[in-house]
Formats: structure tokens, C-alpha cells, sequence
């Protein structure tokens, strides 16, 4: 038996995106958040770097600089009217986060601290802007906390440790989602005239990954079952420095203090790959570069793994062969970044003030996914089909603001401007809408689906067939790609989804069956590591983070066009023009 | 706020008292009266158990210390009287305090924690009240000849 | 590779009345973490086994449990410095309620951390701007705002296992974040939370609490400023 | 009661460092002073009453159950004084204590300094009294 419950709006995800679209709804509508973990747990809190915003509070800036920077970085593939939003109401969404009394760090006369970021560019002089606005190292995480005070001030319904299973959208009409209560096994129904998702990523697809455990594309695996599409599936970011073998990442402010990667003969290599931009060259160029190294036999030891170099005299001898005036100490290094040195030592048992880091490229960031128009609402096709009272937001959502390569720090501005206008949205469109009947066994997809898992008396371990997927994954699907190895890629993933009908579980109790919910969260890797593959051989190109080895360069002709990809029944591949607006594609070099 | 002068030190912000002071004031207690009874007890405890030795304790030094009852006593005695009197009301209420703390820890059932403190505090000031008597009224004189003679 | 021989604390409601120890031997690199060593386990040996995870690289606060009889976050230790005889013990936190395995109830703990008004109390109009803040003032509860809200310091504390109603290390050290904070004007109507029976005097100075806090949050010392500000009436 | 043996238990099961044993012992010699206390303040007000009922008491002190009993006082008394005056002062000033770990030591060593003469005076005394060459009369 299902339990039911109504509200005007529900946000599946407490995460940045969720909790703020949460908090802009509920001032008008009633509404709840469900989250399979306590929203305090959400991946956005593992954010360091920054948000940007152009608050000029240090030195000139203006969002048009930001925009332009986010649509060079993005490979020219991000639609420009959504970028032009982001970046401009970033500024206003800063200071938002600011009045809701989040800890920013602070310039000498009280504002608003920035740095400089990757990519970020002052667009008259080239060269870098202080635009990253930050809470030390833990931007991500103040945000996490500020948005789920806020949301505890204006008391929000939370629904934790809720896994939503299913959503309910038949004929382009949505009527809420399908959860599991996960302390007792019961499956809840949730109706509402307005869902949104914000589910954050799905790089559990990769063993090197700098994501939670928890990041497994549930929703969007669910609406691809529902009969709809997702968006740039292709362009997955591989960080280029994540701890070797964990893939923790290292945040790129280690380089911009002055960190250098080196092969196994000592070469700072950057200078053969991004002449200019070196080592801060942007990360799918970074991370190319390292696998180039290991394939011609570069790596340590022979091994598919390079140094980041962080002691000082090395850092301080390149800045000298550079001509760069500046130098470093250990001091300065231990008090500019804390939590990467504490990373490294306590998970790599080694102290990089006075050793090299072992660290290779580590998937980490969806560019693509639900695809939304710029009121965040679900789009049913390349047409621009809505769905009624369907909504996505966050990393989940592919609106898209980051194309074919996301620039460091717009992660947490997408989540905070969209989530905010998803909020606003929702409520809007609840005020007026009434609320749709659902079907009485409206829990029963997903509940069959559960129970077949628990049921299945198969031979396979869930483990082994995760293992096998992301081995894969990293091999066929990672930085660099080929038709074969793709078309195989697919191969073996339909073979692995063929071995998942025959798993079985240990755990067949209803109270926290976590056996259970990771199987199930297998079978969404799955079918998203499918479409990501199938969009990845569908384009004959390279842009940004998809690097082709077979069509080595950017395909402006053919490509300049979002993928949209079904799979139902099979997989199908559509595609939209990408909006286009001040800044024409030009040759993009760093 | 906004037209704060933020290079100016921050002033320190008077913060009203709250409905409970019981227990902001029972913590001040113990560590005040702890301070006292650091220099009380320790000092009791040295002299009589380090300076004069357990082994030569004598009720003659109680006389001493405290006088016979009934008659004047001399300003050293009113000292000791004093002296023990603060100890022994110091003490006896920290004591209780501390006891009351520990007990609500672990005597969670509300009844229980009320019957037992009830009789612990009247089995502590019954004691105290005691010590306070004997303190006033001095060391009672029928048979201290015999004491003083031997 | 080596072998951990894992003892790890074991319940299940529907199915024990009393919790049990499972003893599991697995292989393991000596710098993994305590969360591969659980995850092996659970992947390769008893699915049934139940814990919390997430992040595993110790910001999201998830899995603190206790290791070899402290508290820890799992994916925030590794194997060689907590195996001692080629064995790790695992139990649940103390003084929650374990609902499976490793799982507690951690609705007692969100309860107090919400009965402290965790969020900026401040209904001045704030204009188009930021506030201001000055640097020194950003400083004066920075470390406060580290916590992750895992629950290892208020479940090392010995008022909190003796009774649950004390608000806790965790609840306080989250309201001296906003005490402290100089854009903040709650103070007071925290303070009077903090100041009743269930409060920071409930605070023997154990330091369990910041001895097991996984982000270095200096717990004890943020307590004995609570209690200062209440004891003087004032907040500096 | 059952919830008292849980709590307990999981005081004594803890691995804490330093401040948690400190805070073991914290608590038991205070309730064990206390118990003394009040047994030492009702014998001593015994004088009142009547000085032979006092002096017998006090001979009871030079027993050697109550002789040993007394070197777990000097302890107590000493271990309790000196913690809490610790306690007190890392209140009063957190700030003055980096780490903990600082403070409960030098705390240990006060400890071990005042104790250790007091119960060796004590301790010499009592075999004086009992075995030394006036024992007996
Ligand atoms: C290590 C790291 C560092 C980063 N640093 C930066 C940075 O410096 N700057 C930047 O801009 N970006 C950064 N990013 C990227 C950015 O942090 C993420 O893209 C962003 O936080 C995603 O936020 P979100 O709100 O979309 O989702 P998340 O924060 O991931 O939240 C997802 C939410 O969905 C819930 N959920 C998931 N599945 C279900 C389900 N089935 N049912 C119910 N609930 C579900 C989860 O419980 C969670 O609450 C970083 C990412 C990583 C991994
Ligand atoms: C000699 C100097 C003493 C000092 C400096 C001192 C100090 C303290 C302090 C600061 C506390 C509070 C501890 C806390 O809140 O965690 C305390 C508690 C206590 N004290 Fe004392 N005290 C002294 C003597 C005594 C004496 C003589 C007794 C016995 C009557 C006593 C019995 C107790 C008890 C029972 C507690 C409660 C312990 C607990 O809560 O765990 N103390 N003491
Ligand atoms: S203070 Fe530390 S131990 Fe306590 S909840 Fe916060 S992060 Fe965890
Ligand atoms: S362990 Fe508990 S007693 Fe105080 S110092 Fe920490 S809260
Ligand atoms: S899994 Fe996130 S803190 Fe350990």
C-alpha cells in the first residue's frame, strides 16, 4: 500500500539547485523537498573553488565579460540567451546568498571577496579577472548550508531519506514522482501541480570520479524509461586533476598558485600542449594532455598516472624560467590551500610540500541532461515540446549553459540563478494550475520494477557488474573516444544490462535496504552510460570535453547543434540549432 | 547595518538575561566556590594530614581550635570557626550541586531523580547543619576534664 | 593488498532481537579507506550490510560511526592507521537509536540543530548590496563554519549518552557560528536556548567532542565562548 | 535502569582521550569526596554532643582500613581540585589552550606532583604508626 501525499510544488534534490528552488517556491506555494540523503549530505557541499559573479569588487568587471568567457569555454556550443541570464543575474543571486548570511570572505573594506579562476577573463586586456566569489575553500559547502538554513527558517517540508523512483509524466503532463521511504521500505506517492528535479550529476558511469557515491542519474534514467529525452549527453568534463586511483579532486586553485604537472622524465609538458595557458590551459585540454603523456609512455613508472608538482622550489623554478617574478614558500602553500594539502595527506599518505602528487583526470561534471528552456521547464523533444508542470535544475539540467565545456565556478552560479527561477516558475504556474488526479496504482512501475530486484533469484552480484560498466566507461568512454571503441562500448554495455536481468541481492528486508537501492541505482548508470555512449558515437566531431580521436577537430558545420537522445525501445538520436547571439564561433586557443 | 564602519573593532553586545538563570548561576557557583574550596580543603587537608600527621590527631586539637562551649572564645578560635564554617557550607553545597548534576545524567525517570535527591539533600544540609551547630556551639565541656587530664 | 579481519556491530530490526558481531576478512590496500573496507563487505560479502555514504572523501558527513572505539567518519580514515592486530572494529554511533547496522536515527540530532535557530537573523533592510563585514569580523567565527553536521562530536559526548535532550556540541558550535557572526541579531533568543537546563551547562569540558570533530573545528573552545557570552552577558 | 547501564557502559567503552578519563575520574572523586565529607562533617560535629564519642572517632581514623581509605581521599581531594581548577580555566579562557591534550597533561603532572609526597608523607606515617617503634600503645 502506498501512502499519498499533495503539495503545490515538490523538488526531488536538496541539492544548491533543489534547496533554492525549494526556497523560492515555497514563499508563494505549498511545498516539499525529497531527498535521498539529508540535503546537508548533497554533493554541492563538496564544491571549493568559488561562484562567479562580476560584482567588480576588486577590479573592473562586467556580466558581458563573464558571458563571453562562458561561451568561449563552453566551445561555443551553450545557448547564449541562457548564458546571458546566468551571468547576469548571478550578480543579484550573490548578493541574495549573501543576505541569507552566507559567510563570504571579505575584501579589506567589507565586500564581497574574489578571485581569479580558469578561464575567466577581463575581455579588454585578456588577462585574468578577480570574479570567483568565495568562503575560503568551501564555497560549495556554505552555500549547502545557507540554503538549508534559509529553508529551515521559512520552514520548509523536507521529505529525507526519500528515494524517488519514478516519475509520473504520461502524455507530456506531469503529476509528481514515486519515492521509497528508505527507513521503512514503503513507497510513498507524491502529487503536485509542479516537479522539479534537481538531482545533480551521474558520474558513478566512471571508476576515477570525483562524484558521490550517491550521484547516479536516478531521474534521469527514470525519465528516460518515461519516454523522454536528454540533452549533450556526449560532453562529460574530466577534471584533469583528481587523486590517483580515488579521483578526489584537487581543486584547480592548486595550480593557480602555481602547481605544474610533470611526466616521468621531468618534463613540465603544458609547454608542448597550451603554449600560453600552460598548465591553467582550460580542463579538457589539461586533462588530454595528461593521457597523451601516458599513452606515449610518459607516465610514472609507466603508469597511467602524472605528478602534480606543488613543493615550492619546483613551483619557484618555473616561475623563474616563466620570467614570473613571484614566489612561493611552504608557509604560503599550507595557508592559501588547506583542504587539498589535508586531502593529500591524509588520503594519499604523503606530504606534498615536499613530495610530487600522483593524479590523472577524474570524471566529474554532466554538461548535458534534462533538457529545459530557460524557465527551467522539461522539454518532451528537439522541438521544444513542454512538459507540463515538469521542472529540472542544477547539474541534472541541461538548459544549456556550459555547452561542450563547463568553465570553473558556473557550476554553483547555474545552480542558484536557474534554481531560483525554477522556484519562481513553479509557484507561478501552481497558483494558477489545479491539481491532476493520479492513477490509483500509479506507484506500481516503479514498485514492480524494486521488487523484481529483490525477487530476482539470479547469479550475478550487482558489484561485479558495476566494476565491469565503469572499467569500461573509463576506457571506451572517457577523454578520449573513438567510433570502435564506442560502437564495442555499446556493445558491452548491452551485454552488461543483459547480465543485470540475472542479479541477485542479499538483502531482502524493507528497512533500510540499501542492497536493494544500489542495485536499482545500477540499472540507471546503465542506461545512462548507454545514451552517453550512443550520443558520443552519434558526433562526428570534437568540442570541449568530447574529444574524438577519429574526427580530431570541431565540426562547425555539421555540429553547431545540441543532440537529444530517446531510448525507447531503441536508442534515437535528434538534434536542435544552438542559439546563437553576440559572439559568432571563432578558433578556440588557450 | 550597512553603514557600518568595518575597520572599526567591533564593540562587545550586551546580550539581555535569560528566563533560566538557576543554572547559569549554580556554574559560577561550582567554580567559584571550587576556587575557595582549593585553598580551604587543601589547606584543612595539608595541615591535618601532612603538617600534624593523622597519627597525632588529638581531640585537644579540636578544643584548641574550636573552644569549649559555653565559654568566650578567643579570636584564633573564631578564625578556625569561621574558617571550617565557610568549608563546611562551600563544600557541603558544591558537593550537592555536583551531585545533582550527576544524578540527573543517569537517574532519567523523573520520580526516582526527585525522591532521590530529596533525600540526598536532606541527609547534606542535615550534615551540614550539623557541622554549622557544632561550629557554634564549640566542643561540648562534660568530659573534656577527663580529656584535658589525660 | 593486505588482510582486515573487520568486526563490525550488526542489527537487524526485522530480523534480531539483540545486535550481534559479524566478522568479516577482506583485502584491502593499506591506503584505502574504512569505507572500501565496509564497501568490500558490502559488494562482495553481505549485501545486507547497511550503512550511510556519500561524498567518501569526508565533506558531506554521512558516515561517522565509531572505529576502534572512537568516532569517525569511515571514508575519512584509512586502513594503516586504524588496523591494529589486522583488525578494525566497527560500531554504530552511541546515543541515537540504531535503526540497521551502522544507520542511527539521526532525527534527534536535526531536532536540536533546528531548536537553535540555524540560519541569519537580521530584518533590517539589507539594501541592493551586500552588508559589510570586515575581515576580522569574517574571522571571529570561520572556524564554526566548518561543520558538516556529521554528529561525531555530540555522539562522543557523555552528557549527550547520558541524556538525549542536551542540545549537544554540534547545536552550538552551529549557533556560534551566528552568534559570532557580526551581521547577526539573534543572539539573544539563542543565548536563551542555550542558557536553559539542556544547554551549553550541560557541557562537562570532555573535549571528546572536538578530539573526534573530522573537520578540526576547535568544539570545546566555541563551547566555552557560549558560555562566556552567557555567564557576562555580552558577545565579543 | 536499563538506559543507566547503556550510558555507563558507553562511558567506560569509549576510546576518549585524555579529557575523557580526567572527566571519569572528575566525577567519581567527587562523589567520593562528597561521601566522605559527609561522613567526616557528622563525626566531627560529634563534639558537640559529647568529646568521648569524638575522640573515639578520631582514634578510628588512625585504623588501617580508614588509613588506606585516607590515601584514596588525599588523591581524590588533590586529582579533584587540581581538574577542576583545569575545567575552570579552560572555560574562563578557552583561548589559552590550543590543545587540549597541553592542558590535561599538565594537569596530570600537578597531580602527580602534590599527590605523590602527600600520600609517601602519609603513607610513611601510617607504617610509623602501626609498625614504627611507639606502634602498639
Ligand atoms: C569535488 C567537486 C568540486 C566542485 N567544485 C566546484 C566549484 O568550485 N565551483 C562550481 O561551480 N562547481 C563545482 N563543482 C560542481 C558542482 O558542485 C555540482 O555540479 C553541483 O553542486 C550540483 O548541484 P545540484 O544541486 O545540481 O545537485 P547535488 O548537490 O548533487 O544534489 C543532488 C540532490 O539530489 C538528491 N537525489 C539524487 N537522486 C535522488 C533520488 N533518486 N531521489 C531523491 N533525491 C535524490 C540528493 O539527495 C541530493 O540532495 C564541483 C563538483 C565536485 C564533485
Ligand atoms: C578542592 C577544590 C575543588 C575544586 C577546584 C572543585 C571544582 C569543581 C568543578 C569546577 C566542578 C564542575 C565540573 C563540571 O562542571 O564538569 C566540580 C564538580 C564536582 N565537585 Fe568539585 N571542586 C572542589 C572540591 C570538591 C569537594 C570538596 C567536593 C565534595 C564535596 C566536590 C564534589 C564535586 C562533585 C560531586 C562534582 C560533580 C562532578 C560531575 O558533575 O561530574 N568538589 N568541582
Ligand atoms: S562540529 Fe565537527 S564533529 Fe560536530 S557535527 Fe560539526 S563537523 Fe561533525
Ligand atoms: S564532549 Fe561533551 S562535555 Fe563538552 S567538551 Fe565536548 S560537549
Ligand atoms: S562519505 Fe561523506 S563524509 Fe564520509
Amino acid at each position: 500500500m502506498a501512502q499519498y501525499h499533495q503539495f503545490d510544488a515538490i523538488v526531488v534534490g536538496a541539492g544548491g539547485a533543489g534547496l533554492m528552488a525549494a526556497l523560492y517556491a515555497s514563499r508563494s506555494v505549498n511545498t516539499a523537498v525529497i531527498s535521498k540523503l539529508y540535503p546537508t549530505r548533497s554533493h554541492t557541499g563538496a564544491a571549493q573553488g568559488g561562484i562567479s559573479a562580476a560584482l567588480g569588487n576588486l577590479e573592473p568587471d562586467k556580466w558581458e565579460w563573464h558571458a563571453y568567457d562562458t561561451v568561449k569555454g563552453s566551445d561555443f556550443l551553450a545557448d547564449q540567451d541562457a548564458v546571458d541570464i546566468l551571468c547576469r543575474e548571478a550578480i543579484d543571486a550573490v548578493i541574495d546568498l549573501e543576505h541569507m548570511g552566507l559567510p563570504f570572505d571579505r575584501t579589506p573594506d567589507g565586500k564581497i571577496s574574489q578571485r581569479r579562476f580558469g578561464g575567466h577573463t577581463n575581455n579588454e586586456t585578456k588577462k585574468p579577472v578577480m570574479r570567483a566569489c568565495h568562503a575560503a575553500d568551501r564555497t560549495g559547502h556554505m552555500i549547502l548550508q545557507t540554503l538549508y538554513q534559509q529553508c529551515i527558517k521559512n520552514n520548509v517540508k523536507f521529505f529525507d531519506e526519500f528515494q524517488v523512483i519514478d516519475v509520473l509524466v504520461e502524455n507530456n503532463v506531469c503529476n509528481g514522482v514515486v519515492a521509497v521511504c528508505l527507513a521503512t521500505g514503503e513507497t510513498h506517492v507524491f502529487q503536485a501541480k509542479a516537479t522539479m528535479i534537481a538531482t545533480g550529476g551521474f558520474g558513478k558511469m566512471w571508476r576515477i570520479s570525483s562524484n558521490a557515491h550517491s550521484l547516479t542519474g536516478d531521474l534521469p534514467a527514470a525519465l528516460l524509461r518515461r519516454g523522454l529525452p536528454l540533452q549533450d549527453m556526449e560532453f562529460y568534463q574530466f577534471h584533469p586533476t583528481g587523486i590517483y586511483k580515488m579521483g578526489i579532486l584537487l581543486s584547480e586553485a592548486a595550480r593557480g598558485e602555481g602547481a605544474v604537472f610533470i611526466n616521468n622524465k621531468g618534463e613540465r609538458f603544458m609547454e608542448r600542449y597550451a603554449p600560453t595557458m600552460k598548465d591553467l590551459a582550460s580542463r579538457d585540454v589539461c586533462s588530454r594532455s595528461i593521457y597523451q603523456e601516458v599513452r606515449a609512455g610518459n607516465g610514472i613508472d609507466g603508469k597511467d598516472y602524472v605528478y602534480l608538482e606543488f613543493r615550492p622550489e619546483v613551483v619557484n623554478r618555473y616561475f623563474q624560467a616563466d620570467g614570473n617574478p613571484r614566489r612561493v614558500d611552504a608557509a604560503y602553500m599550507e595557508k592559501r590551500l588547506p583542504d587539498i594539502i589535508d586531502f593529500v595527506r591524509v588520503y594519499m599518505g604523503i606530504d606534498p610540500i615536499t613530495q610530487p602528487v600522483p593524479i590523472q583526470p577524474t570524471a566529474h561534471y554532466a554538461m548535458g541532461g534534462i533538457p529545459t528552456d530557460l524557465d527551467t521547464r522539461v522539454l518532451a523533444d528537439e522541438k521544444g515540446t513542454i512538459v507540463e508542470g515538469l521542472y529540472a535544475a542544477g547539474e541534472v539540467a541541461c538548459v544549456s549553459v556550459h555547452g561542450a565545456n563547463r568553465l570553473g565556478t558556473n557550476s554553483l552560479v547555474d545552480l542558484v540563478v536557474y534554481g531560483k527561477r525554477g522556484g519562481i516558475r513553479m509557484a507561478e504556474y501552481a497558483k494558477q494550475a489545479s491539481l491532476r488526479p493520479v492513477k490509483q496504482d500509479a506507484h506500481k512501475m516503479g514498485e514492480a520494477v524494486l521488487s523484481a530486484i529483490r525477487d530476482n533469484p539470479g547469479r550475478e552480484r550487482p558489484s561485479s557488474l558495476r566494476r565491469d560498466l565503469q572499467t569500461l566507461m573509463d576506457q571506451d568512454v572517457g577523454v578520449f573516444r573513438t567510433g570502435a571503441g564506442l560502437e564495442d562500448a555499446i556493445d558491452r554495455i548491452k551485454a552488461l544490462q543483459e547480465r543485470y536481468k540475472d542479479i541477485h541481492i542479499d538483502d531482502k528486508g524493507l528497512q533500510f535496504n540499501t542492497d536493494l537501492m544500489e542495485a536499482w541505482e545500477l540499472g540507471c548508470l546503465l542506461d545512462l552510460a548507454e545514451v552517453t555512449a550512443f550520443s558520443a558515437l552519434s558526433r562526428t566531431e570534437s568540442r570541449g570535453a568530447h574529444y574524438r580521436e577519429d574526427f580530431p577537430n570541431r565540426d562547425d558545420q555539421n555540429f553547431l547543434k545540441h543532440s537529444v537522445v530517446w531510448k525507447n525501445g531503441g536508442l534515437r538520436v535528434a538534434y536542435k540549432p544552438v542559439r546563437l547571439g553576440r559572439y559568432a564561433p571563432t578558433e578556440r586557443k588557450y | 547595518m550597512t553603514t557600518m564602519n568595518p575597520s572599526a573593532p567591533r564593540p562587545a553586545r550586551p546580550i539581555p538575561q535569560g528566563r533560566n538563570r538557576f543554572e547559569r548561576a549554580m556554574w559560577l557557583f561550582m567554580r567559584f566556590s571550587g576556587l575557595a574550596l582549593l585553598f580551604l580543603a587543601l589547606s584543612h587537608f595539608g595541615f591535618q594530614h601532612i603538617i600534624v600527621g593523622t597519627h597525632q590527631l588529638t581531640s585537644e586539637d579540636t578544643i584548641v581550635r574550636w573552644g569549649l562551649a559555653g565559654e568566650s572564645i578567643t579570636l584564633a578560635q573564631l578564625f578556625w570557626r569561621l574558617y571550617y564554617g565557610v568549608m563546611v557550607l562551600l563544600a557541603m553545597l558544591h558537593g550537592l550541586n555536583g551531585l545533582r548534576q550527576v544524578a540527573y545524567d543517569y537517574l532519567k525517570n523523573k520520580v526516582v531523580y526527585n525522591v532521590f535527591m530529596a533525600a540526598a539533600a536532606a541527609l547534606i544540609l542535615a550534615a551540614t547543619a550539623l557541622g554549622v551547630i557544632a561550629l557554634i556551639v564549640g566542643v561540648n565541656a562534660s568530659g573534656a576534664a577527663e580529656a584535658l587530664a589525660r | 593488498m593486505i588482510k582486515v579481519h573487520l568486526k563490525i556491530k550488526r542489527f537487524n530490526p526485522e530480523k534480531d532481537k539483540k545486535p550481534w558481531w559479524g566478522e568479516y576478512d577482506v583485502e584491502v590496500e593499506p591506503t584505502d579507506r574504512v569505507l572500501d573496507a565496509l564497501h568490500e563487505v558490502k559488494w562482495n560479502i553481505d549485501g545486507t550490510l547497511a550503512l550511510r555514504r556519500s561524498c567518501a572523501h569526508g565533506v558531506c558527513g554521512s558516515d561517522a560511526m565509531r572505529i576502534n572505539g572512537r568516532n569517525r567518519l569511515a571514508c575519512h580514515r584509512l586502513i594503516r592507521d586504524e588496523i591494529q592486530n589486522g583488525q578494525i572494529t566497527i560500531e554504530p554511533l552511541l546515543g541515537l537509536r540504531v535503526i540497521k547496522d551502522l544507520i542511527v536515527d539521526m532525527e534527534p540530532f536535526f531536532a536540536h540543530y533546528r531548536s537553535i535557530m540555524p540560519y541569519l537573523v537580521n530584518d533590517t533592510d539589507p539594501g541592493p548590496r551586500e552588508r559589510l563585514q570586515s575581515p576580522e569580523d569574517r574571522a571571529r567565527f570561520d572556524d564554526t563554519t566548518k561543520c558538516i553536521l556529521c554528529a561525531a562530536c555530540t555522539t562522543s559526548c557523555p552528557s549527550f549518552w547520558a541524556r538525549g535532550e542536551y542540545v549537544g556540541p554540534a547545536a552550538i558550535v552551529q549557533a556560534h557560528r551566528f552568534i559570532f557572526d557580526s551581521r547577526d541579531q539573534g543572539a539573544a533568543e539563542r543565548l536563551e536556548v542555550l542558557g536553559d537546563s539542556n544547554g551549553v551547562w550541560r557541557c562537562r569540558t570532555v573535549f571528546n567532542c572536538t578530539e573526534a570533530c573530522p573537520r578540526g573545528i576547535e568544539v570545546t573552545k566555541a563551547i566555552g565562548e557560549v558560555k562566556q557570552a552567557i555567564a557576562s552577558g555580552k558577545v565579543r | 535502569m536499563s538506559a543507566l547501564i547503556s550510558t555507563v557502559r558507553a562511558s567506560l567503552t569509549y576510546r576518549g582521550r585524555e579529557g575523557h578519563w580526567l572527566w571519569l575520574l572528575h566525577r567519581v572523586s567527587g562523589l567520593g569526596v562528597l561521601l566522605f565529607l559527609i561522613l567526616h562533617v557528622i563525626g566531627m560535629s560529634s563534639a558537640f554532643v559529647s568529646l568521648e564519642i569524638h575522640d573515639r572517632l578520631l582514634e578510628m581514623y588512625k585504623t588501617p582500613p580508614f588509613a588506606i581509605g585516607e590515601l584514596a581521599l588525599a588523591f581524590g581531594l588533590i586529582f579533584h581540585a587540581v581538574n577542576g581548577t583545569r575545567i575552570a580555566i579552560l572555560e574562563l579562557k578557552p583561548e589559552l589552550w590550543q590543545k587540549q591534550q597541553l592542558a590535561t597533561r599538565l594537569a596530570i603532572v600537578i597531580v602527580a606532583l602534590l599527590a605523590a609526597p602527600t600520600i609517601i608523607i602519609m603513607a610513611l606515617g601510617s607504617i610509623n604508626a602501626f609498625f614504627g617503634p611507639g606502634a602498639g600503645h
